[in-house]
């Protein structure tokens, strides 16, 4: 398919309905979670279809199976001309500094990537970067307030590997607890896997054996049977990236990092020539780029003062929230 | 119907792809017989009664049980029959029990679980029924050959066999076993079932059989009653040509020792003494057979000299040089060939072409290698030099060894120990399954190698090779040396040391 | 006294020295740790003296090895020792890591001791995994999610014989040709049926069995709340063990494994023999999977089983084609990962090199005490033609 | 039980029969009848699933690259099918070596599962080395990170050899064993705070290794060096498979290892030290491997992060591509070929989503893996049908 050129003459139907927008070609390469993964290649997919529809630009998706696919993967989308090349987490940096600078008519985004720190600079490279640290205080602070009604006990996090998407988050998370409860207890295991969710499910039991009356989840796949022990083991869980209320009650709600609106972001600003490469879009609470999702009816007892705290944030009151775990 | 054979085999043909084992070959069995089938190497013996047994399907041909005509498609449908075969390479699970082989396929049951202790009570009641001693716990494993063999027997006569088929009973036994075999035969015949008999044994085929068909190359020769028939008339029809019955032995000359055992022990898989204190000379120019019952510490004997099993005491030289603690390199450097008992496991890489199997020994030296690197084309010349040298048929350098017969693979594995030029040649079971014009070979060439002032000693269970063959004969009985004996001693003294008994008169 | 006992002991006294320094007993000092590792050693050094050099040198070993955890326990701080060893919890989660694996190597056992090569156990449990949880999401029951593994398994099994044994392919190669494939098949049907959500969160589940022993000191952790199916792994231990050594049928399989020529001549028949031998293997490497799915984590993700068909083939081979032996190697294995989950306490850098801890348990065991395994004698050998 | 199953010539020279002699000797048809089978079966499969199994099929053909070949190409084509066709050898390099590693074991008669740790293991070390030591003349440079890959993966599986000699331990088990004893190991170096994590400030929280310095990459003669062209390292690992054939026909080695392969205990009475054999094939597997992953390494991938060693298959396959070559060079040779192109040419990128959706494409390929390898099992298979047809022509006569 690599001789596909724009629609002749703009008379297709979809060119019609949507006459304001540019009908550019915009790929997606996702990281070796696959699209499956319930997390953040998932949401950049659900923000890809969306653009896709709403916007009306051609789509193509690729899926890494390992890391060396990254640079042929980015090169193959810009070589068959697309307008916008996404590539997804943190792992992709070398990839993308190996590859953006050789293809500078083609606009690249990167989710989870500094692009002012790729070595070689390169001016057509959009980076976006999310306070996972913030969302992960949120949903900290409304498992410190539980804690705390429950009379005193642990807050459990499960990551699986120590990388610095992850770390935000549990950092966050800790400080959250801890800002609404000082007496609260924190613990924390990783699993060392992202696919396996046994091990995940074994560390969640063991910190609610040691009085862990909440488990937050930081590690994708593997996190499910973290969410599961919780389910198990009648204490709350805690989703994280999407919103993973449907994994049932037990869920007291889900430490949100809106990848979709990333890439619907990314995807506008090409189209609207707004695009800026060699820069940042910062994703925090005060952009509604991360946040707290839906709240089941524990959860919802702590909403109003949690949304205090997220105001807080928001309106640059409160800061210094860490993102490295000591 | 009533005086119809017990079995009639009608035209049978079976092919191996291009080869034709059996070639429209007819057989009766009458009913209370023992009927000898004879034939050399590749006859085709055991092909016939394999599609008796239903593990091959005839290409042509017909089998008539008691004059009706039946399909035997699988050896359960010949169990069923009431045909029973024991075959040339035993078929027994060697880590199961003499119980458990004997019951399997048709187990006494208790409940749902396997009634132990009735299959035990039932190879009892067998056992002494026919007087056929086995012992129903002990694994076929630790068994020798002789009672392996008997389970077999039993095995058939439990599930109920009228026709009994033997496929070369004897090759494993001492004459004093198959004259027990023999006993039990008589009787079985008695009791109205039919044998088959496969030997190459020609003194037995005339002491046990009524009759004997003879089979050359796939065809039946004929079938003669053994009344008036001698060793050299059978031979005669097997071969197709006049047959030397006795090696011809010049003076011996002899030399220097050149292989010594001093008071030697060694232990066998299981750690269990099986070589007990054993001291023996063997000289330039002499063969000295060893003769004795299977499993009477031979192979490990054989194992310490080679280097492959390391004596717990003693001494061994050999050629001068002292190997006791040499493993295998060293000792077949020191001057020592080894006629491995079974070819298949020590003698031969079935797998391997001919040049590669007759250069195992050397393929390390400057004839056949350089600085590690291979000289395929001069393995091959070699190769082809020697088997024509030993007459080895049936294939040329590059055909694979397992695709020779018994016969000539053992002549391959005699050709390469022999061109080693050695001093000490182990013979052990230099013979074992071979046709009458192949044993004529081997021992001509053991003969000439001792002539030629090499020192020989000679393994064999085959006593009338041993004393047809050796200088001297020494007895070996539980790993120990139990008499030397001169080879015109009569059968009569060598029976009663090879079975123990002389071991208190000795000590007396 | 001989050598053998004292061999025994050494490897006993190996373990105590670890064992006396972490809770209950909590022996702070490194002096006695140390006389019990010595004493291992010295028992181990007799032992080797008197012929019993395998014993010996693992006594050594385990002396060794007590000597390195026990003085390591001991300078640890007594909170996190009482923080990783948890002896109830640990028994408990060695059991759940040692679940799948114990399927699995029993269905190893059936198939291999009939003489099929089934390197195919991790694809066979996959099948399990998801064929599990999809029925018991179609059926909404788990006895009939349960089932319906079970069948995947069996005609996984029956495909693996078809070319094994029908085909005489190399079993090594159609084996890992069925990991592909159930890798392939799973994910397939994963992504079509539950596409983004993944499985649903009231799937059915095998129940745990509660048992009212919570006042039992250790048992009481350890067996007071167990998962259905952990239960009737143990069970199948035992029902493996009589079916394979005191049934007719049992038998039958093992002489098929040891000797198909002599089966057949008796009047078996290997070829069905080997079906239903590899069936049933796939069968209950199947419930291994499922276990995993609808026993314990309660949802299905693409290639879930993670290589636990290989420990639990590994786990037989190490259990010499024997049930006890092999569940031995399991909890073994299933200890190692249990205690690997917790040492990061001690350690948070270390963290992931603690994951290699059951991998090299096993080995050292295996070497030690095992050595030389011999597989059945016909192994990997189809029924020579007729 | 790597040698394929005697079977018999049919006595009447039919065309069918003159085939089985074909299979018995030379065993190049069979295999080629049996790839062939085995997309067929595959076929289904995809229609089963509603999708258009020749569209698909021609669609991973055009991803492996082959159509380079195609004299007809127009040029926009032709650059994709090179840029294909690089990737295809890229990993046809690794596969053949991982693939020589099981195939060398296999003909001593050991199963060497372990491919995939040795591979690891020669990947961390030429890593290092090719990170270490900035400033050696290329050449050099490049020698010694190949070679420490070489010598870490030959002590790795070297470990499994000593094993099995000294204590008669099973080779399946150490090597999976050793298998994620590598792979933990291998995660813990290059994790954070750990020796070999890189120290590029920038890149403090990536768990991943160094680059490897620019005198330690392996040149590349096609395509863009920098976007993954094609490095020399195919040369190499055709070399090995040369020196394989050699090692193992043409030396003592070879004999010894052949020998001990087919009858340890004749190859012991005759003189060879079994177990030594043991120790060094092993050792030489693991060598094979490791040079894969130094190849990988040094002309690809230039870094390693602690995901890649968790996920890596490429190693693996290597088991299915020994024995579907049937453990020979040649036979590794065109198995790794088949299998580098099945991997790229279902990879995501080649597979248009009109034709076949991305999800559903890599579970997809598992399948067509799967269904050649399992057909392949038994390359008897045609074979087999041939004997079934001659069986009842048999009963038919003899009824
Ligand atoms: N399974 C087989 N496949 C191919 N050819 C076979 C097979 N079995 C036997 N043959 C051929 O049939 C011929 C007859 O073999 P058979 O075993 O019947 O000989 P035999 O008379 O029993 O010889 P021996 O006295 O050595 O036992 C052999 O020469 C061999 O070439
Ligand atoms: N699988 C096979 N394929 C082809 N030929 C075979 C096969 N098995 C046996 N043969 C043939 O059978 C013959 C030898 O078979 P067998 O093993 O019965 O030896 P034998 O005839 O008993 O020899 P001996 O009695 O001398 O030991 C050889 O000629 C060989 O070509
Ligand atoms: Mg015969
Ligand atoms: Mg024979």
């Amino acid at each position: 398919g690599s001789d596909e050129e724009e629609p002749a003459g703009g008379g297709t139907p979809s060119a019609e309905e949507t006459p304001a927008k540019e009908a550019i070609k915009v790929g997606l390469v996702t990281d070796i979670g696959g699209l499956n993964d319930r997390s953040f290649n998932q949401l950049a997919n659900e923000g890809l279809e969306r653009a896709k529809s709403e916007l009306g630009v051609e789509t193509r998706v690729l899926i890494s199976k390992a890391n060396s696919d990254y640079v042929p993967n980015l090169s193959t989308l810009a070589q068959q001309q697309y307008d916008l090349v996404i590539g997804v987490g943190f792992l992709m940096a070398d990839a993308m500094n190996t590859v953006a600078p050789k293809f500078p008519n083609t606009k690249f985004a990167i989710i989870d990537v500094d692009a002012t720190s790729l070595e070689a600079k390169p001016t057509n490279v959009s980076g976006a970067l999310f306070k996972e640290n913030e969302a992960g205080y949120l949903v900290g602070y409304m498992a410190g307030l539980y804690i705390k009604d429950e009379g005193g006990g642990t807050a459990g996090s499960v990551g699986g590997q120590k990388i610095p998407p992850v770390d935000h988050y549990i950092a966050g998370y800790q400080a959250g607890v801890q800002a609404a409860n000082p007496d609260a207890k924190v613990v924390n295991g990783y699993s060392q896997k992202f696919d396996d969710p046994a091990p995940c499910k074994e560390l969640a039991l063991d910190q609610i054996a040691q009085g862990a009356k909440v488990v937050f989840q930081v590690a994708g796949g593997c996190g499910l049977g973290a969410l599961d022990a919780a389910k198990e083991k009648s204490v709350q869980g805690i989703g994280v990236d999407a919103d993973q209320a449907y994994l049932g009650d037990q869920i007291m709600t889900s430490a949100l990092k809106k990848v979709d609106v990333a890439v619907e972001n990314e995807i506008k600003a090409v189209q609207d020539g707004s695009f800026k490469g060699g820069d940042n879009a910062i994703f925090d609470v005060k952009s509604g780029g991360v946040g707290i999702g839906e709240t089941n009816e524990v959860g919802a007892k702590y909403a109003d003062q949690v949304k205090e705290i997220q105001d807080k944030i928001a309106s640059g009151e409160l800061t210094d929230i860490p993102d490295t775990v000591k | 119907m009533a005086d119809a054979p017990a079995l009639e085999l009608r035209g049978i043909t079976k092919r191996f792809g291009a080869l034709v084992a059996n070639n429209s070959v007819d057989f009766e069995l009458r009913r209370g017989e023992i009927h000898a089938l004879l034939g050399e190497n590749g006859a085709g013996k055991s092909t016939l009664m394999n599609v008796l047994y239903g593990l091959h399907q005839p290409d042509e041909g017909q089998i008539l049980l008691d004059g009706e005509p039946v399909t035997i498609d699988s050896p359960r449908r010949a169990i069923g029959l009431g045909i029973g075969m024991v075959h040339q390479h035993f078929m027994l699970v060697p880590v199961m029990t003499v119980a458990e082989n004997l019951v399997l396929g048709a187990e006494p049951r208790s409940g749902l679980l396997l009634d132990y202790k009735g299959a035990a009570k039932r190879v009892r009641e067998l056992s002494s029924q026919f007087g056929l001693a086995v012992d129903p716990d002990a694994k076929v494993e630790d068994i020798g050959v002789g009672t392996q063999q008997r389970v077999e027997i039993l095995r058939a006569l439990f599930r109920g066999a009228k026709v009994l088929v033997l496929d070369e009973p004897t090759a494993v036994l001492t004459p004093q076993e198959a004259q027990d075999l023999f006993v039990v035969l008589r009787r079985l015949t008695e009791q109205g079932t039919s044998v088959v008999f496969i030997s190459h044994k020609l003194n037995e085929v005339l002491d046990i059989a009524d009759r004997v068909t003879v089979l050359r190359r796939g065809e039946k020769i004929d079938t003669v009653s053994t009344e008036g028939a001698t060793e050299r008339s059978l031979a005669g029809l097997m071969v197709g040509r006049e047959v030397l019955l006795r090696v011809e032995k010049p003076e011996q000359t002899l030399g220097d020792p050149l292989l010594t055992l001093e008071h030697v022990s060694a232990v066998d898989d299981r750690e269990l003494p099986a070589v007990d204190d054993v001291s023996l000379e063997v000289r330039a120019g002499e063969i000295v057979g060893l003769a004795g019952v299977d499993a009477n510490g031979q192979s490990e004997l054989i194992e310490a000299i080679m280097g492959l099993r390391t004596p717990t005491a003693g001494k061994i030289t050999a050629a001068g040089k002292d190997v006791t603690r040499c493993g295998p390199r060293d000792t077949l450097a020191a001057g020592v060939s080894h006629i491995a008992e079974d070819r298949h496991r020590r003698g031969l890489v079935l797998e391997f072409d001919l040049a590669e199997n007759l250069c195992l020994r050397e393929y390390k030296t400057p004839a056949f290698s350089t600085r590690g690197f291979l000289s395929p084309s001069k393995m091959v010349a070699r190769a082809r030099k020697l088997l024509q040298e030993f007459d080895v048929r049936g294939g040329d350098p590059e055909t694979r060894a397992g695709a020779l017969s018994g016969g000539n693979q053992q002549k391959v594995v005699i050709a390469r120990e022999l061109t080693a030029d050695p001093k000490v040649i182990i013979a052990a079971q230099p013979t074992r399954g071979l046709d009458v014009g192949a044993i004529e070979f081997v021992h001509r060439r053991l003969v000439e190698e001792r002539d030629a002032g090499k020192g020989v000693l000679l393994v064999s269970l085959e006593l009338e090779e041993i004393r047809s063959l050796s200088d001297r004969v020494l007895v070996i009985y539980e790993g120990r040396i139990v008499a030397e004996l001169p080879p015109e001693a009569s059968e009569e003294d060598f029976g009663v040391y090879m079975t123990g008994g002389g071991r208190d008169e000795r000590a007396a | 006294m001989t050598a053998k006992r004292v061999g025994w002991a050494g490897v006993a006294l190996g373990f105590l020295a670890f064992f006396v320094a972490v809770p209950p007993l909590t022996v702070r000092s490194p002096l006695v740790v140390i006389v019990l590792a010595v004493l291992a050693m010295a028992a181990g050094s007799y032992a080797i003296a008197g012929g019993e050099r395998r014993l010996g040198w693992s006594a050594i070993v385990a002396g060794l090895v007590g000597l390195a955890g026990g003085y390591a326990a001991t300078q640890s701080g007594v909170a996190n020792l009482d923080r990783v060893v948890v002896w109830g919890a640990l028994g408990a989660a060695t059991l759940r890591y040692a679940t799948p694996l114990i399927f699995g190597a029993l269905g190893g056992l059936f198939s291999e001791r009939s003489g099929v090569i089934n390197i195919g156990l991790e694809g066979m449990m996959l099948m399990g995994a998801f064929f599990g949880a999809w029925g018991a999401d179609l059926t909404s029951s788990w006895i009939l999610g349960l089932l319906i593994a079970i069948a995947a398994g069996a005609v996984f099994g029956a495909l693996h014989a078809l070319f094994a044994v029908t085909f005489r392919a190399d079993q090594i190669v159609s084996g890992t040709a069925l990991n592909l494939l159930a890798v392939g098949i799973t994910g397939y049907l994963f992504v079509e049926v539950y596409g983004d959500l993944g499985t649903p969160d009231d799937l059915p589940q095998v129940p745990n069995v509660s048992l009212p022993i919570d006042w039992l000191p250790l048992l009481g952790d350890v067996f007071g709340e167990l998962n259905l199916l952990v239960w009737l792994a143990l069970g199948a231990v035992l029902v493996t063990w009589v079916f394979m050594f005191r049934t007719p049928m049992g038998l039958r399989l093992r002489s098929a494994g040891e000797n198909p020529l002599a089966a057949e001549t008796a009047g078996l028949n290997v070829v069905r023999t080997r079906y239903f031998a590899v069936m049933t293997s796939g069968g209950l490497a199947a419930m291994g999977g499922a276990f995993l799915s609808i026993g314990f984590l309660h949802t299905f993700t693409q290639e879930m089983t993670a290589g636990r068909g290989f420990i639990a083939l590994a786990a037989l081979i190490f259990g010499r084609w024997r049930p006890g032996l092999a569940l031995t190697a399991t909890l073994l294995f299933g200890f190692g990962s249990a205690l690997a989950g917790r040492l990061p306490v001690f350690s948070p850098s270390g963290a992931v090199l603690f994951q290699a801890l059951p991998y090299v348990l096993t080995l050292i065991a295996v070497t030690g005490l095992i050595g030389r395994s011999i597989p059945p004698l016909a192994l990997g050998r189809p029924l020579p033609r007729s | 039980m790597s040698v394929p199953p005697e079977d018999e010539l049919p006595a009447n020279i039919t065309v069918a029969a003159r085939m089985a002699t074909f299979f018995r000797g030379g065993g190049v048809i069979a295999p080629i009848v049996t790839v062939l089978v085995a997309f067929i079966a595959g076929g289904f499969v995809v229609l089963l699933t509603g999708h258009n199994p020749i569209e698909t099929y021609s669609a991973i053909f055009k991803g492996t690259g082959f159509n380079w070949f195609f004299p007809w190409l127009s040029e926009d084509d032709r650059i994709i099918a090179a840029l294909n066709l690089q990737q295809t050898l890229i990993i046809t390099t690794p596969l053949i070596l991982t693939g020589l590693a099981v195939a060398f074991a296999f003909r001593c008669g050991l199963f060497n599962i372990g491919g995939q740790g040795q591979y690891i293991v020669g990947v961390i070390f030429s890593v290092w080395v090719g990170s270490s030591f900035d400033g050696l003349p290329a050449f050099v440079h490049i020698v010694l990170a190949i070679l420490a890959g070489m010598l870490s993966g030959a002590v790795w599986a070297g470990i499994a050899g000593l094993l099995k000699a000294l204590a008669g331990t099973n080779e399946v088990i150490t090597t999976i064993m050793l298998n994620w004893i590598a792979i933990w190991v291998g995660v813990w170096v290059f994790n954070l705070g750990s020796p070999l994590q890189n120290d590029n400030p920038a890149q403090v929280d990536v768990p991943v290794s160094n680059d490897i310095a620019a005198s330690a990459k392996l040149p590349v003669f096609w395509g863009d060096p920098q976007l993954q062209g094609l490095h020399i390292g195919i040369f190499i690992a055709l070399a090995a498979l040369v020196v394989f054939w050699v090692l193992l026909n043409r030396t003592t080695l070879g004999y010894e290892v052949r020998a001990v392969g087919f009858n340890p205990d004749a190859a012991e009475a005759s003189g060879i030290n079994v177990r030594r054999n043991y120790v060094l094939v092993m050792a030489i597997c693991g060598a094979f491997a490791g040079l894969g992953g130094a190849l990988d390494l040094l002309g690809w991938q230039f870094r390693v992060a602690t995901n890649d060693i968790q996920t890596t298959k490429l190693a693996f396959f290597g088991i299915a591509v020994a024995l579907l070559g049937r453990n020979t060079a040649i036979g590794t040779l065109l198995s790794a070929l088949l299998f580098a192109g099945l991997i790229t040419g279902t990879s995501v990128r080649n597979l248009d989503p009109t034709v076949f959706e991305p999800q559903l494409a890599t579970n997809l390929t598992y399948m067509i893996q799967g269904l050649v390898v399992l057909l392949i099992s038994t390359d008897v298979l045609v074979v087999y049908l041939m004997r079934l047809r001659r069986k009842r022509r048999a009963q038919a006569v003899t009824a």
